[in-house]
């Protein structure tokens, strides 16, 4: 499976098992969402397991917080990430915080999907990577797939977590495993080992980073699209990096991350979104806290630029395989 | 049409180059009186008690648009229930009625004057706006979910729920079910049916659409209500809530509370004063009712119709409560200094407890002595309450919930930095 | 008001267990027709060309508020000008807004081609809504701001802005006036008075509302005029621009651009399909018309109603343009997924281009000849522009500004970060 | 003057000064404001020149974005930070992106001043400190005073200057130097130095920020009421710290924490907000990565719990001096 395939798996599977599941968002029903992660969820589930929902985000998680009230398990979709700003004090003030105003009474269970990141010539409004705006935020769950096997599992794991997860997909990877390299043909899932998905129900654990390559000499941090990235990047450098994709930034699997930083004593951060604020921060802040006295070298940042994402300049705003390279090379000569 | 004299003057004022031919101005409402000034209700449209027609609950929107404009009252003015809304309940559900809304203000009275002598940090009261919350709880069944405001304390007392319990979430003590959590009177309460009160404005209206589409979805029978204030309709979430019950015919009561003030700021801030808050409802192809909001049995009649209407699978009502914020907005607010002091007392449409009181007396259900008695075995009630919650502990002094628990609930279990916190605090 | 009988169907189906007595159902609105199925037009609600009445431009909205259902049309079946409405517009005029929408329409084919041909990421179309943009770019003064969505084309167009720089940004090169910043046809000219159009639904409607107010503040006499998709009036922005216009009395043109479609919901998931866009503003006091948007004579008899009022200091109009969005929503976009292949050439009320072309020949000022000989030189000039854009670059290929203005206009001036940021990516 | 005073005075002198200057938000006209900061303003200036809106943050933010465009300088208030998150959307995609995306022809010279912080009992909904939310948006400054005279300064500044600003108010010291000594009396601002504000024009420049107490030992970073803790847990302590109000915290001057961390060799960052994705991380990362071989001991980070703020543990929350000179001690005995 491809990554929305997977996608569209784990929904069919949830709806098929949990009939307090439903989905709804911006053209999901009929046609199938415009990257058509739902399609045909409406016509095999019914019309009301999975419809359209008037423009307004706000609205549509207003709304999943009264479901999630009365006893049922929404699964929104956002169209862009770039979108869910409107839906921003419903997530903050409500979502995130219900459970806790209401000492356990209520809670909302709900799984926020939402295509996020560049690399697809989208301009400003269609390539965000918000996630910072929502580790920031007590009561929510943070979850971003690098590959279709974690995309379904994580995502059936998501709809059954009883506290709300935003779940960011990283659109650029929906159909193969995009490693920054532009100039280059798309592989695509098809010839990628996690591309062999289950039909069946399976879920992959929030919470828990995986190593993706095990190395010594420095430790790599990343998650969705960058993943890819960084695994090109160190191929290329030839350095024994140790690649960790998060998973779940938040609760961040910090025991994976602290016992490889104390190994390799060197540490880059990869992300596309805007540096200054971003998860990275966090991340650095995290690693300096644990693991100063083994630290060998500034940990390195590798993010976004702190500009609006422009639309003629995807590749040099796209952190790349040449700018970890750098990094990578940066954070092994210093000493 | 033409901008208030106020706004032109000042428009014209401090010195300004003289205008243009045809220059156009920024018209910005100002309420009819100040404090100092006459008091004055001239845009209030009235209409007589019992003129207001009742149509069938299945009537299409398009042809009741009328009663977003009128106002459906029952009691006139010499206390007889009159008209086609005349819900004709006995005297014991006006007794009950009667009696929830003495003890709303008795308790509202009491926990005021506990915020006064510092045992918590905040009180709101809803003086003068009983009727609507109590009213509407009554014809509502005790299954239905109501998504209120922070003026809607009536609907928990009316529905029961122990005094004791309510004044220890407004002191955040040992005994406050919101574990000392939640601002004073932000009540949550799943067991009596009442959504967790938020601070943000209008969050909850669009809310109670999605609680009642998920018993639509069911093929439940419950329906959802919800409340917002006058000054709140102008939130995004009041449009959604609207956008969304008409596009999927939820079953959920849509109640705007229009207590003339949002704070500071008069009803004309919230819309234009010429038109009316029911009338929002019509661009949606909404029912919208316009109800005297002191009048018991008017707010009764109209919450009927649109329950009656929702549990027929027709959807949601919006019911516009016409009521006046008889006291300031809370313990942290003095309305003297934006309004004239005699406005409540002035108020057209009256106290919403002196108003069935008088009615039940004039059908020779209810006399003085009767009320006194009442009053004193509500207020001896309350005061019960009020020692046994307080010995429970108030804010800042006594006991509280245990300070681990501040840690608790932001998920369903602890992750790892939340239990590394509560380490770091020692507790 | 019965469910759909789909919904019904789907509804009970999945084998759920037997539904509770009165059970309530989720009503999800569904279009007449789909891919496969017959067309039907049968929930819009039209009359006769000349039949709505003409109010004068002070009226009170109250009085008014049937403009708000029934469909402003000047053009009747035969291509005459009939009705109160006739705008009367001298033979030059009609031919000059001919000419823009007809240049619209062949800019966006161009444009179109130029995507599928890779010289650029993303086109959107606005054919079939010629009229609207153009004939309200005629009614409005050039210093007027226009706060558009992507399918306003025909207003830069109308206002005589280069063709080779409107090119120039779809194509994102050198000579594109945002230095490559902004997606395809997300156009911005302060000199032109056109607002940059921004990629999130509805954030424009209550901006222009704040330019209104601004211009009012300043007592200066321009107006505002904004647009929003029938889809988009779901946005809390929506609300925020109807209630602020009303309360401020704002000099503003607020047109909902209902062409039937967002994406792939139809107009009834933005709404009741029972209602229309216009009524909205009934709830808020403000003035609405309803009008045939593919009629260019009402489209600008509207506009001009509206124009006059605001211009007079008596605030903002709501206009609904009934259209229809002939093409994909973008190059992105596969229509024949979600809607029958022949509705576009079915809709009831025509091509803007066509019936303004026969009205003209109708009245003795146009003729095939002339029409075909106008869309070639169009074409040529279309041709010609587009040939010097691509001069300039395309996405991808070719140049385009200098990388090192990616860091630039974030801050008026580039703060130590962005300066370092620059140096990093060493430019 | 108090803060309050300070802040109005500001105004004034901005209304008097440029006739493009307005102020509106809701009850900040006749009334003055819930914090009386607009107190006489309208009665002075005219009823447009300071009015109420209805209570929608996203519309007047929105409103303010079309004023910009024209050619007004509006002031907007936002009654308690907490309440701006409907408004985020405006602020994120309009406000923060409008000069970027229309290469200039358009802007939005807005001053968004919001009361922010706890300290009050105000519960979850009065207390909340959303910096972060704001300094991982590319496009905005964001600013927080310490005292009245830096409050008059910076406001002026803000106001004249064409990039927006979210300018927080620490409504904690509203009316005295709260050092989180919640169990002594509150000395007044008629005590402190900085309530000697000038009635004029004067400006406080942007991005600069103002070492408060210089030390040899440790560097402390703090803005708004923490300010006032930090010093006086370096009192209680009597460890030889620099601490540093950072005034501006972005685009925050790294110049000055440079110097003063290299220097020091340690430092404690100090902050009301959630840990998780706070600015504190910022801060955390670009010490780490400009002093990384000065450092001696870990970056400290003091900060508010990863939960809402709740009402009746107001000083369990609040991070005060103890928790303060905690974490000076702690960072002062690593080697
Ligand atoms: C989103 C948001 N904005 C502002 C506030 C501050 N605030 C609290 S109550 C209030 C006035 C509400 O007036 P109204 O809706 O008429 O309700 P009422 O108090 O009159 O019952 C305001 C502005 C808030 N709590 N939430
Ligand atoms: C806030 C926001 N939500 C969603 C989108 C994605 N989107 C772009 S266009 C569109 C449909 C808009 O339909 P409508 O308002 O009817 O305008 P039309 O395209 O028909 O002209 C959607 C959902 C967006 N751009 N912004
Ligand atoms: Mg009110
Ligand atoms: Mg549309």
């Amino acid at each position: 499976m491809n990554m929305i395939q997977a996608l569209n798996s784990a929904m069919d599977v949830m709806l098929e098992r949990d009939p307090n599941v439903l989905i709804f968002g911006e053209d999901v029903g009929f046609f199938g969402g415009v990257f058509r992660a739902t399609e045909g969820l409406q016509k095999k589930h019914g019309l009301e397991r999975c419809f359209d929902t008037p423009i307004a985000e706000g609205g549509l998680i207003g709304v999943a917080v009264g479901m999630g009230a009365y006893g049922l398990r929404p699964v929104v979709e956002i169209q862009f990430a770039d979108y869910i700003y409107p839906a921003y004090d419903q997530i903050v003030s409500e979502v995130a915080r219900l459970r806790y105003r209401s000492a356990g009474q209520f809670n909302a269970p709900m799984t926020v999907r939402t295509p996020y990141g560049g690399g697809i010539f989208g301009g400003q409004t269609h390539s965000q990577s918000p996630e910072a705006l929502f580790t920031h935020v007590a009561g929510l769950k943070v979850v971003i797939p690098s590959n279709p096997y974690d995309a379904k599992g994580l995502l059936i794991s998501a709809i059954e977590d009883d506290d709300p997860v935003i779940f960011l997909e990283p659109k650029r990877i929906y159909n193969g495993p995009f490693n920054g390299h532009h100039d280059q043909p798309l592989t695509a899932w098809s010839k990628h080992p996690a591309s062999d998905v289950p039909k069946d129900y399976f879920t992959v654990p929030l919470g828990e980073a995986r190593i993706l390559r095990s190395g010594e000499d420095i430790t790599v941090l990343a998650y969705g699209t960058m993943v890819h990235v960084v695994l090109a990047a160190v191929d290329e450098t030839g350095i024994d990096a140790e690649v960790i994709d998060l998973r779940t930034i938040w609760p961040v699997d910090v025991g994976a991350i602290t016992a490889s930083v104390r190994k390799t004593g060197r540490c880059v951060i990869v992300h596309e979104a805007t540096r200054t604020s971003g998860f990275g921060a966090e991340l650095c802040a995290l690693v300096q806290e644990r693991c100063f006295y083994h630290l060998q070298a500034p940990i390195e940042r590798v993010a976004g630029w702190d500009t609006p994402y422009p639309h003629a300049f995807e590749w040099e705003y796209f952190p790349g395989p040449a700018r970890v390279a750098q990094a990578l090379r940066k954070a092994m000569e210093a000493q | 049409m033409t901008p208030s004299a106020k706004a032109v003057r000042s428009a014209s004022s401090k010195g300004r180059k003289p205008l243009k031919p045809n220059a156009l101005s920024l018209r910005i409402p100002e309420p009819k009186a100040r404090p100092g000034e006459m008091l004055d209700f001239g845009d209030l449209h009235l209409s007589e008690a019992g003129a207001a027609r009742r149509p069938p609950i299945d009537a299409e929107p398009s042809e009741i648009r009328d009663l977003a404009y009128d106002l459906i009252r029952v009691l006139d003015d010499r206390g007889r229930s009159v008209g086609p809304w005349a819900p004709g309940l006995d005297a014991e559900t006006l007794r009950r009625g009667l009696r929830f809304m003495m003890l709303t203000r008795a308790y509202d009275e009491r926990m005021y004057r506990a915020q006064r002598q510092g045992k918590t940090s905040f009180y709101m009261k809803c003086t003068g706006e009983e009727a609507v919350a109590v009213a509407q709880a009554m014809v509502l069944d005790r299954e239905d979910m109501c998504f209120p405001t922070y003026r809607q304390q009536g609907l928990l007392i009316a529905r029961g729920y122990p005094l004791v319990e309510m004044m220890s979430q407004v002191l955040s003590n040992e005994n406050d079910p919101l574990k000392g959590r939640q601002l004073p009177v932000l009540y949550s309460s799943r067991e009596y049916g009442l959504f967790s009160i938020s601070g943000n404005l209008g969050t909850q209206f669009i809310q109670a659409v999605g609680w009642a589409m998920a018993s639509a979805f069911k093929h439940d029978v419950k329906i959802a209500a919800a409340w917002i204030g006058d000054g709140s309709t102008a939130e995004g979430d009041f449009h959604h809530a609207l956008t969304f019950a008409s596009v999927y015919r939820a079953p959920a009561i849509l109640s705007v509370v229009n207590n003339q003030w949002a704070i500071s700021s008069f009803h004309g801030i919230a819309g234009d004063p010429e038109t009316s808050f029911a009338s929002r409802a019509i661009g949606y192809g909404l029912p919208a009712l316009r109800v005297d909001g002191n009048d018991f049995l008017a707010v009764h009649a109209a919450t009927r119709w649109a329950v009656d209407r929702a549990r027929a699978n027709l959807g949601a009502t919006l019911i516009e409560h016409v009521t006046y914020r008889a006291e300031g907005h809370s313990t942290s607010d003095d309305p003297s200094q934006y309004r004239p002091a005699g406005e409540a007392a002035g108020w057209p449409l009256g106290d919403p407890i002196k108003r069935l009181s008088r009615h039940l007396s004039e059908i020779g259900e209810w006399s003085d002595e009767r009320h006194a008695a009442l009053e004193k075995e509500l207020l001896e009630m309350v005061r019960a309450a009020g020692r046994e919650a307080e010995s429970h502990g108030t804010l800042g002094a006594g006991s509280r919930a245990s300070v681990s628990t501040m840690f608790e609930d932001v998920f369903k279990e602890a992750p790892w930095h939340l239990r590394e916190q509560r380490q770091q605090l020692g507790v």
